[in-house]
C-alpha cells in the first residue's frame, strides 16, 4: 500500500532525480555512487557552488542547479542529511580551481556532512562554507543549542553567490555575499495541515478543524503554538510583523520577499498571502523591490506558508536581478 | 620490545609497529565485536537516544569489510577504507566516526610508532571535538575520545600496542563517566534526566574499537 | 474557521489576482470590473489570444499570460465559469484589429459564456472559438452529452497558438493550430486523495487507505473507478498506455509529455511519475521530444496527477520551442 | 390601434408601439413578478436541478433595476441593461437570458411594431437554441421560447401588445407541457424520473416574462 507517487521507498530519491534529470536533459546531469547532480554544461574559471541537504524540500536543491546558480545539488533520503562522501564527489567534480562554496542549512546533520567534507577535501581543494539559519521559530536564548534552522533562505543565498561567482567574484568574495544575505534575512512559517508520510499516509501531526501551526520548519515537525486559524491577514500579517521587528526595518528600508509554499498551499493562496505580506510591509513604509512567490522549499505536502524577508542593498538586488537558468527560476 | 605475537588469523602482528597486518587484524576484530554485539549498543541507544546507534554502526563495518580484507600497503590504506564506510552511514555517529577514522589514519608510514598513534589521535580527536561541538562531559563519544587520546600521548614513548592499550583503558574510564550525566548534546539532549545511569553508546564504542587493538596483541 | 490562506471567500479570487499582479507587476495588469488580466505591455498588431474559466487551476490560465501565450485571462469564482461579460471586456481590451482567438476548456459554462461573449462581440471584432476536450476519461458514446472535459491539454493549446500569434500568424492560422492540438492531444488523470474545500476542510470525496481515484478531472468530480494504488510505474503506466492507444502512437511517434501536478503532489513525486511515462513510452518507441513537468493546471490541493500526449509535427514542436515569457513558464 | 392605456406607474403605455416607456414598464413589472415570486421557481429547481434559479434570477433582476430606471432614447438601450444584468448573473439560465434579452432587444428602433418584436423573438431564441444546444422536448426554457416566437411570428401584422400576448400564450402552454418529460439537457438530466410532472422553471420564467407585457397594457 502506497500513498503516493511512489515506486520503492529506497529508490525514491534517485528515481525522482532520474526523472527530473530526463526532464531536464539539456540543464542538468546526474551522478550516481555516490549520488549527486551538476549542470550539463559546467561553468569554467568561476567559484562552484555546491548546496543539499535531505530531499523532500524540491525544488530546492536541484531544481536550482544551472546557470546563474548552483554548480551541483546533493540529495539525501528525504529529510535525512547527505554523507559527506556525496558532498566530497560533487565538489571534486565541480571545482575549476577557483574554490568552492557549501551552502548549508544549518541542521546538525548537514552541518556535520557538509563540514566533514570540507574538512577532508581542505588539503586540495578550498572551500568555504555558509551556513544558513533564518527561522526564527527556533531561536532560543540556550547556548550549545543548534541554533536557528535554515529554511527558505537559502534560495536567496544561492542566487545572490551564484550570481556573484558568475560575475567572477572570488571564493572569499562569494562566501561573504551569502553570509551578508543570512546576516540579513528571516524567515517563520505555518502550516494549516502538517505533511504526510509517502509511505503510510501519515501526518505528521495532528490539527483541530481551524486550527494552524505557528513556527513550523520544512520537517514535518510541530511549531511553537496552536492556534486558531485567523484570517489570511492576520496569519500573514503576524508571521511578517515578526520579521519586521527582528530585522529591525523602518521606513525606506528595502526588502526581498519571498513568500514560499511548503508544499500542497494553492497559488490562489500564495497570491492572497502575498497580498496580505504587502500590505503590511505598506503600512510600515518597508519597500518590496523584488518578491519571489511559488513553492521553492517544500516540506513534502505540507499545506501552508513561510515567509521570508532579506535586506536588501543596491550590490544584493543586482546579484538577486542577474540573469538564471535552472529548472525552478529563470529569468 | 621486538615481541611478535599471533593475531586472532594466525598472522603474526607485531608490538611494536603497527603495519598492514596488524592494522587490518584490529579494525576485523572491532568490526566482529560490533557486529556480535550490536544489539547491546542498539539498546542503549534506545534507552537515551533514537535507538539506531548499534545498526548504524553495524551497517558501517560491514560495509567496511571488503575492503579491509584487500590488499594494502600502508596502514592509512585501512583507515581510509574504513573512513569511508562510516562516512557512508548515517545518524550522527557515522560521520563523526568516520571523520575520525579518517584523521587518525592520514598518515603515510607503513609502520606506525606509539608517537604515530598518539599523533593520529590528537589529529581525529581534535577534528571531532571541532566539527562536533561537544566537551568533554556532554555524555557522547568525545567524553571517551579526550582521556583515550590523552593517555595515548602520555604512552608515545612506549611501543604503539603499550599506547594502545593506555588508550583503552582511559576509554573504558571516560565511557563509564557518562552514566551518572545528563547528556546536553545531541540525542540524549532530548530525554534528560531519563539518559542518567545509562552508558553512552558512543563513547561504549569508542573504548571497543581501542579495546580491540589490545587484543589482537594480547 | 478556515481551513487555508483565506480572507473572506467572496473576496478571494480578486484578492490573490491582486496579489499575483503586485508579485509580476512588470508582467501584468490587473482590470476591474469586469475582473480579467491582461499583458501590462500589450502585443501590437498580432492575433489576441485570450482564455479563462474557474478558478482554483492556477497557474492556469493567469500564470500563462505573457509575452508568447495569452493576451489576457479571465477568471471566474473558484470552479464557476467566469462571465460573457469579463469575456468580452477582455476581448475588447485585447483586440489590435487582427482578431482573437477564444481558448475554452469544454465544460458547460465555460462554452456558453465564451460562446455568448464570442456572439455579442460578433458585429465588431472577429472572434474564434477553440474548444479544448482532451481528457478520456469522460468519452462517453451517448451523444447529446455535454462531451470530453478540457483538462492539462490547454496548455499546449495556449503556448502554440500564442506563438503562433507572435510569428504573425492570421486569425484562423491561430485558431486552426489550437485546433490542431486538440486534435492531437489526450489526457487522463488519478487523485490520491481529493480537493479540500478552501472553506470548510471537507474534501470532495473520500478514499481508504491505499485507494485511488483513476479518471478525476479538475473540479473535485469522483473519477471513473476507484482502485488500489500499485506502484508508481503501474498506475502512471497505465494512464499512459490508454492514452498511447488512443492516439494511436506507434514506433517513431513523435509527442510532447506533459506531467501535471493536480496540487498537493510532491515535485518528487511527478518527477517518479515522469520517469515511469518515459520509460513506457521508450518500451513502445514513442519518441518524447520535449517534456513539461509541474503543477500547471491544479484542482486546488488534489494530491494526483494527469498525463497529457500531444503528437508533436514540426511546426507545432518549432511553435512549442519558441519563445515565452510568463508567470509560470520561462524559456 | 392607437390605443393608450395606463401602466401601473401612471406613465401613458402604447399598445401599437414598443417605446420606450412601455418597454420599461414591461421590464419592471417582470422584474417585480420575479422578486415576488422567486421561491416558487426556486423550489421547481430543487426538484429537479440544485436549487439555485429563483435566486439566480432575481439576483439578475434586481441587478437590473437601475438601469431599467434611467432614462434611455430606444427600446434596445433597455433590453441592453437588462442583456448584461443577466450575462453578468450566474448558473446556466443567467447567460442564456442574457444572450436572449440581447439579442431581442438588438434594434435602433425607438417605436417597436409587432414586427419589430417577431423579429426579435426570432433572432434572440435562434442564439439560444444555438448556443444552448437544447430543442423542443428536451425540457429546458426552449420548450417555452420556440412556441412563443412562432405565435408572435403569426400575429406580426397585429399590434406589438397582440403579438405578446399570442407569444404568452404559447409559452404558458410551452411551459405545461414540459411537467409530463424527462429532461435530457442541463439540470434535470441528472435526477431523470423524479423531474417527471414538474414544469421546468427556465420555461415557466419565459411564460411570466411575456405574460408581464400583457400586464402592462391590460
Ligand atoms: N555533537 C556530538 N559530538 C560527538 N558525538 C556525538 C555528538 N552527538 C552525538 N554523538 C554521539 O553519537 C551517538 C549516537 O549516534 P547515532 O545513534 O548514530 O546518531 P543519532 O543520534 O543521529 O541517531 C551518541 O551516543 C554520541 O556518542
Ligand atoms: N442547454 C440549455 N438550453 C436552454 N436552457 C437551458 C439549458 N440548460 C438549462 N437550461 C435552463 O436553465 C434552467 C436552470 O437554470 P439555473 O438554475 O440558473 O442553472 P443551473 O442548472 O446551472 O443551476 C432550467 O430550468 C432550463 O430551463
Ligand atoms: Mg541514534
Ligand atoms: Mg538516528
Ligand atoms: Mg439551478
Ligand atoms: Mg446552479
Amino acid at each position: 500500500m502506497t500513498s503516493s507517487v511512489i515506486n520503492d521507498a529506497d529508490d525514491f530519491v534517485r528515481e525522482a532525480l532520474e526523472g527530473l534529470v530526463a526532464t531536464h536533459g539539456d540543464l542538468l546531469a546526474l551522478h550516481d555512487e555516490p549520488l549527486f547532480v551538476t549542470r550539463r554544461n559546467p561553468s569554467t574559471g568561476a567559484v562552484a557552488l555546491v548546496s543539499g541537504g535531505g530531499s523532500g524540500h524540491e525544488p530546492l536543491h536541484t531544481g536550482f542547479v544551472g546557470d546563474g546558480m548552483l554548480d551541483a545539488a546533493v540529495p539525501g533520503a528525504v529529510f535525512s542529511s547527505p554523507t559527506s562522501l556525496q558532498v566530497k564527489a560533487a565538489v571534486e567534480s565541480v571545482d575549476t580551481g577557483r574554490g568552492v562554496v557549501l551552502v548549508v542549512k544549518n541542521y546538525t546533520g548537514d552541518v556535520l556532512n557538509f563540514s566533514i567534507a570540507a574538512e577532508v577535501l581542505a588539503d586540495r581543494h578550498d572551500v568555504e562554507v555558509v551556513v544558513v539559519d533564518d527561522d526564527l521559530a527556533t531561536e532560543s536564548a540556550a547556548d550549545g543549542g543548534p541554533g536557528r534552522r535554515g529554511t527558505a533562505a537559502t534560495v536567496v543565498v544561492e542566487k545572490v553567490c551564484g550570481a556573484a561567482a558568475r560575475r567572477g567574484d572570488d571564493l572569499a568574495a562569494v562566501a561573504g555575499l551569502g553570509r551578508r544575505v543570512v546576516e540579513r534575512s528571516a524567515s517563520l512559517g505555518v502550516a494549516y495541515r502538517a505533511c504526510t508520510n509517502p509511505l503510510t499516509g501519515a501526518l505528521s501531526f495532528d490539527l483541530a478543524p481551524g486550527e494552524i501551526e505557528v513556527g513550523v520548519g520544512i520537517h514535518g515537525e510541530r511549531g511553537r503554538s496552536t492556534q486558531q486559524a485567523g484570517t489570511a491577514d492576520e496569519v500573514v500579517g503576524d508571521l511578517v510583523g515578526r520579521l519586521v521587528e527582528h530585522l529591525d526595518l523602518g521606513t525606506g528600508a528595502r526588502v526581498l520577499l519571498l513568500v514560499n509554499g511548503l508544499g500542497a498551499t494553492h497559488p490562489l493562496e500564495l497570491s492572497v498571502a502575498a497580498r496580505a505580506a504587502r500590505a503590511v510591509l505598506r503600512d510600515r513604509g518597508v519597500v518590496v523591490e523584488r518578491s519571489l512567490v511559488g513553492p521553492y522549499v517544500t516540506a513534502l505536502d505540507m499545506h501552508g506558508l513561510s515567509v521570508t524577508l532579506t535586506r536588501l542593498d543596491d550590490e544584493l538586488l543586482e546579484l538577486w536581478d542577474a540573469p538564471v537558468s535552472t529548472a525552478a527560476v529563470t529569468w | 620490545m621486538g615481541r611478535a605475537r599471533l593475531d586472532r588469523g594466525g598472522d603474526l602482528v607485531s608490538a611494536a609497529a603497527l603495519d598492514v597486518t596488524s592494522t587490518r587484524a584490529w579494525l576485523l576484530r572491532f568490526s566482529e565485536h560490533v557486529v556480535a554485539d550490536a544489539d547491546e549498543l542498539t539498546e542503549l541507544d534506545r534507552l537515551v537516544g533514537d535507538g539506531d546507534f548499534g545498526w548504524n554502526l553495524s551497517a558501517a563495518v560491514r560495509r567496511a569489510r571488503p575492503g579491509l580484507e584487500s590488499p594494502a600497503e600502508t596502514p592509512g590504506e585501512l583507515w581510509s577504507r574504513l573512513s569511508d564506510a562510516f562516512l557512508a552511514a548515517g545518524g550522527t555517529s557515522g560521520p563523526l566516526f568516520g571523520l575520525w577514522f579518517g584523521r587518525l589514519g592520514a598518515s603515510e608510514a607503513t609502520g606506525w610508532t606509539g608517537h604515530d598513534l598518539a599523533d593520529g589521535l590528537s589529529r581525529a580527536t581534535e577534528a571531532v571535538t571541532r566539527l562536533g561541538g561537544a566537551s568533554v562531559g556532554d555524555c557522547t563519544m568525545v567524553d571517551a575520545l579526550v582521556p583515550a587520546t590523552q593517555a595515548a600521548a602520555d604512552a608515545a614513548d612506549a611501543d604503539w600496542s603499550d599506547a594502545v592499550a593506555a588508550a583503552a583503558a582511559a576509554a573504558r574510564t571516560g565511557a563509564e563517566s557518562t552514566a551518572p550525566l545528563v547528556a546536553s548534546r545531541g540525542r540524549a539532549s532530548y530525554v534528560g534526566e531519563r539518559a542518567r545511569d545509562v552508558v553512552d553508546p558512543g563513547a561504549l564504542a569508542v573504548a571497543w574499537f581501542l579495546e580491540a587493538a589490545t587484543d589482537t596483541v594480547r
